[in-house]
């Protein structure tokens, strides 16, 4: 059944990107490219991959698919017909696929449990980290802890990105046209959206908090929450939205989460241990993991939802200033 | 089959059912606000048996908490979604089938 | 048929990263463009959990009486690759913003010719 | 109550790929909004009974992101509309 579910989900999805290839209409790409970020995460769910699948549905489909509408709003809505030909791209295209799929035969086939990539540490992590690290979830074992140095690096590789969209659009600050913006007509929306923003909020501390045991984690639960504030700048507007968390306020935040998860690893040589080594966080080794992970994966959730705020509030105060022009 | 595992069953196949019928109408509708209309119903009746069906199988723990929240949310988002849209395609100069066929004896009663 | 389903995967992995490819090549506005670069770099994505699925296993968190997981290592992998990557396509669209804002256009064409011009 | 579980499974599969259809090919903007919508929303409940099939039910969290970033994206989409003509 799963395999089943497998085949007609992927072939959904190369039609999907089929139909983008084909589409002038960029409104109607953007909004193929959410169908496109949905079945991918339904089809990392179905392979096992549940954590990714979170990441994915939040992050791909949620934060990529406003980002390019308001993009969209600014840079307007059709593509121009492509003034050279497509032949040559077809043609570097079709070669390079051909020797892909020539490569793809040397793969070991899908799903074999004698795989070489299940051969080396994973085994480890998967006998051993329910007891070094005492986490159910192996995915939040290895990221946090096993393998938290790269973490720590992708924590500043979203850091420096908001610093490059900011440096690149910066968030305008309106204080005479209070009255403008957000979806004014729209009563309903506004009722509803007062009823389910606590909720979320309350759920992305879910997710942060029961990312040891379920899936989950910082990374989602930062894009959740940023998604509830998202919900209400675009409803309410973003002046609203900048009274309740500024954008000043956000990058403060942004930096404190980094230092919060970099000053966990100086604590830790401090202990006598190495860099990010939990163990010395408490007498007890897996007490120590347990602090060391609900610590810094609170550092990576402050990072995550004041970068993905802050981009937004970027965007968003660049497509309000070209609708007042 | 118990009577809980029957009983789920025609939940579930009723709420197929009703989205199927849902997915029909949005091809065969003549103008938007009906295809909508079409839509969001079979949306919020197919949610309900789908996951009503599914809380049956559930043995009241966490899975059951977590139901009862998708089925709320769903009922909150789905048909405030449907109006919204349906509102802005208004708002946004879109006619229904009888607006835009002046001749026919709705629209000249307009 | 085993054959097929042995490698199906990884066929749809390459089909859709040529999709990507082509969309980032040929396309002439820079926002179909970066919609190409995240169709390439999902694909990337599928073809690691592809890999780190085994067939009769389950999602890795431990549950009571099962001993087959899948591969937790390319979920790690790939989930910090995703916030990345947003956080580049972020920065891909204030780019395409700040083009915008200084040659009134997003079509690769025609800034080229006011290039050109300047 | 396994087949039927499976039956029910593939049927929203047909639902959704119905829904897709419609999004591929719209005769109004609204329409394929419309499919999109409808999309998101069988894709919550499919996540929910296909978990339930594959016997670990505990993912229903991301059926909640799903029908979260749904909404989300309905309400981005609607902001979007007020800024530029739908129809042209």
């Amino acid at each position: 059944m799963a395999e089943f579910i497998d085949l007609v989900l992927l072939a959904m999805l190369a039609l999907t990107a089929l139909r983008i290839i084909f589409l002038k209409d960029l409104f109607a790409v953007v909004m193929l490219f959410g169908i496109y970020s949905f079945l991918s995460a339904l089809i990392f769910l179905n392979l096992d991959a549940v954590d990714v699948a979170f990441t994915e549905a939040s992050v791909g489909a949620g934060i990529s698919t406003v980002l390019m509408l308001v993009t969209l709003a600014i840079t307007g809505r059709k593509e121009k017909q492509s003034t050279h030909s497509s032949l040559l791209p077809l043609f570097v295209v079709l070669v390079t696929g051909a020797a892909l799929i020539y490569g793809t035969l040397d793969m070991p086939p899908f799903g074999h449990p004698d795989n070489p990539v299940h051969q080396h540490v994973a085994p480890r992590y998967i006998e051993e980290s329910p007891k070094e690290v005492g986490l159910p979830n192996m995915v939040t074992s290895v990221l946090a802890s096993y393998r938290g140095f790269d973490t720590l690096g992708e924590t500043v590789v979203v850091f420096s990105a908001v610093i490059g969209v900011l440096s690149l659009l910066g968030v305008r600050r309106k204080k005479k046209k209070d009255l403008e913006s957000g979806l004014e007509s729209h009563r309903v929306l506004h009722v509803v959206a007062k009823i389910i923003i606590p909720l979320v909020i309350l759920f992305a501390l879910y997710v942060q908090f029961h990312g040891d045991f379920g899936p989950g984690g910082g990374f989602q639960a930062g894009v959740i929450a940023a998604a509830a504030f998202i919900l209400y700048a675009l409803i309410l507007g973003l002046p609203k939205a900048f009274a309740v968390v500024g954008p000043r306020f956000l990058q403060w935040m942004a930096a404190a989460g980094v230092l919060l998860y970099a000053s966990v690893g100086l604590y830790s040589m401090y202990m006598g241990g190495h860099f990010l080594d939990y163990n010395q966080l408490a007498t007890d080794p897996v007490a120590g993991q347990h602090y060391g992970i609900i610590i810094i994966e609170l550092g990576v959730g402050v990072t995550v939802f004041a970068v993905m705020l802050n981009i937004f509030y970027a965007f968003g105060s660049q497509a309000e200033r070209s609708n007042v022009q | 089959m118990d009577f809980l595992d029957i009983v789920s069953s025609i939940l579930l196949l009723a709420g197929v059912f009703f989205g199927f019928s849902g997915a029909v109408g949005l091809f065969r509708f003549p103008d938007f606000f009906t295809r909508i209309h079409a839509a969001s119903v079979t949306d919020s009746i197919a949610a309900i048996l789908i996951i009503g069906a599914l809380l049956l199988q559930t043995s009241f723990d966490l899975n059951t908490a977590k139901l009862v929240f998708i089925l709320l949310f769903l009922m909150v988002t789905s048909p405030t979604a449907s109006h919204a849209l349906a509102k802005s395609a208004r708002h946004g100069g879109l006619l229904t089938l009888a607006e835009t066929r002046p001749q026919d004896k709705q629209g000249s009663a307009k | 048929m085993s054959f097929i389903l042995d490698y199906y995967n990884y066929w749809v992995v390459v089909f859709l990263m040529m999709a990507g490819f082509y969309i980032v090549i040929s396309a002439n506005n820079l926002v179909k463009k970066i919609v190409g670069l995240n169709i390439f770099q999902t694909s990337v994505f599928m073809l690691y959990i592809s890999m780190g699925k085994v067939s009769g296993g389950t999602a890795p968190i431990v549950v009571e009486g099962v001993t087959q997981y899948s591969n937790p290592l390319p979920h790690v992998l790939i989930l910090t690759a995703i916030v990345v990557g947003v956080a580049t396509t972020a920065v891909g669209l204030a780019l395409i913003v700040r083009i915008k804002r200084a040659y009134g256009t997003v079509e690769e064409n025609e800034f080229d010719n006011k290039d050109d011009v300047i | 109550m396994t087949d039927i579980l499976a039956a029910a499974c593939i049927a929203i599969l047909v639902v959704m790929a119905i829904a897709l259809v419609r999004a591929f090919k719209a005769p109004t903007v609204y329409d394929r909004v419309l499919g999109v919508n409808m999309f998101g929303t069988k894709t919550v409940l499919f996540i929910a009974a296909s978990g339930f099939l594959m016997g670990r039910p505990d993912f229903l969290d991301i059926a909640i992101v799903y029908a979260l970033i749904n909404f989300i994206g309905m309400v981005a989409v609607l902001r979007f509309f007020e800024y530029t003509s739908p129809i042209e």
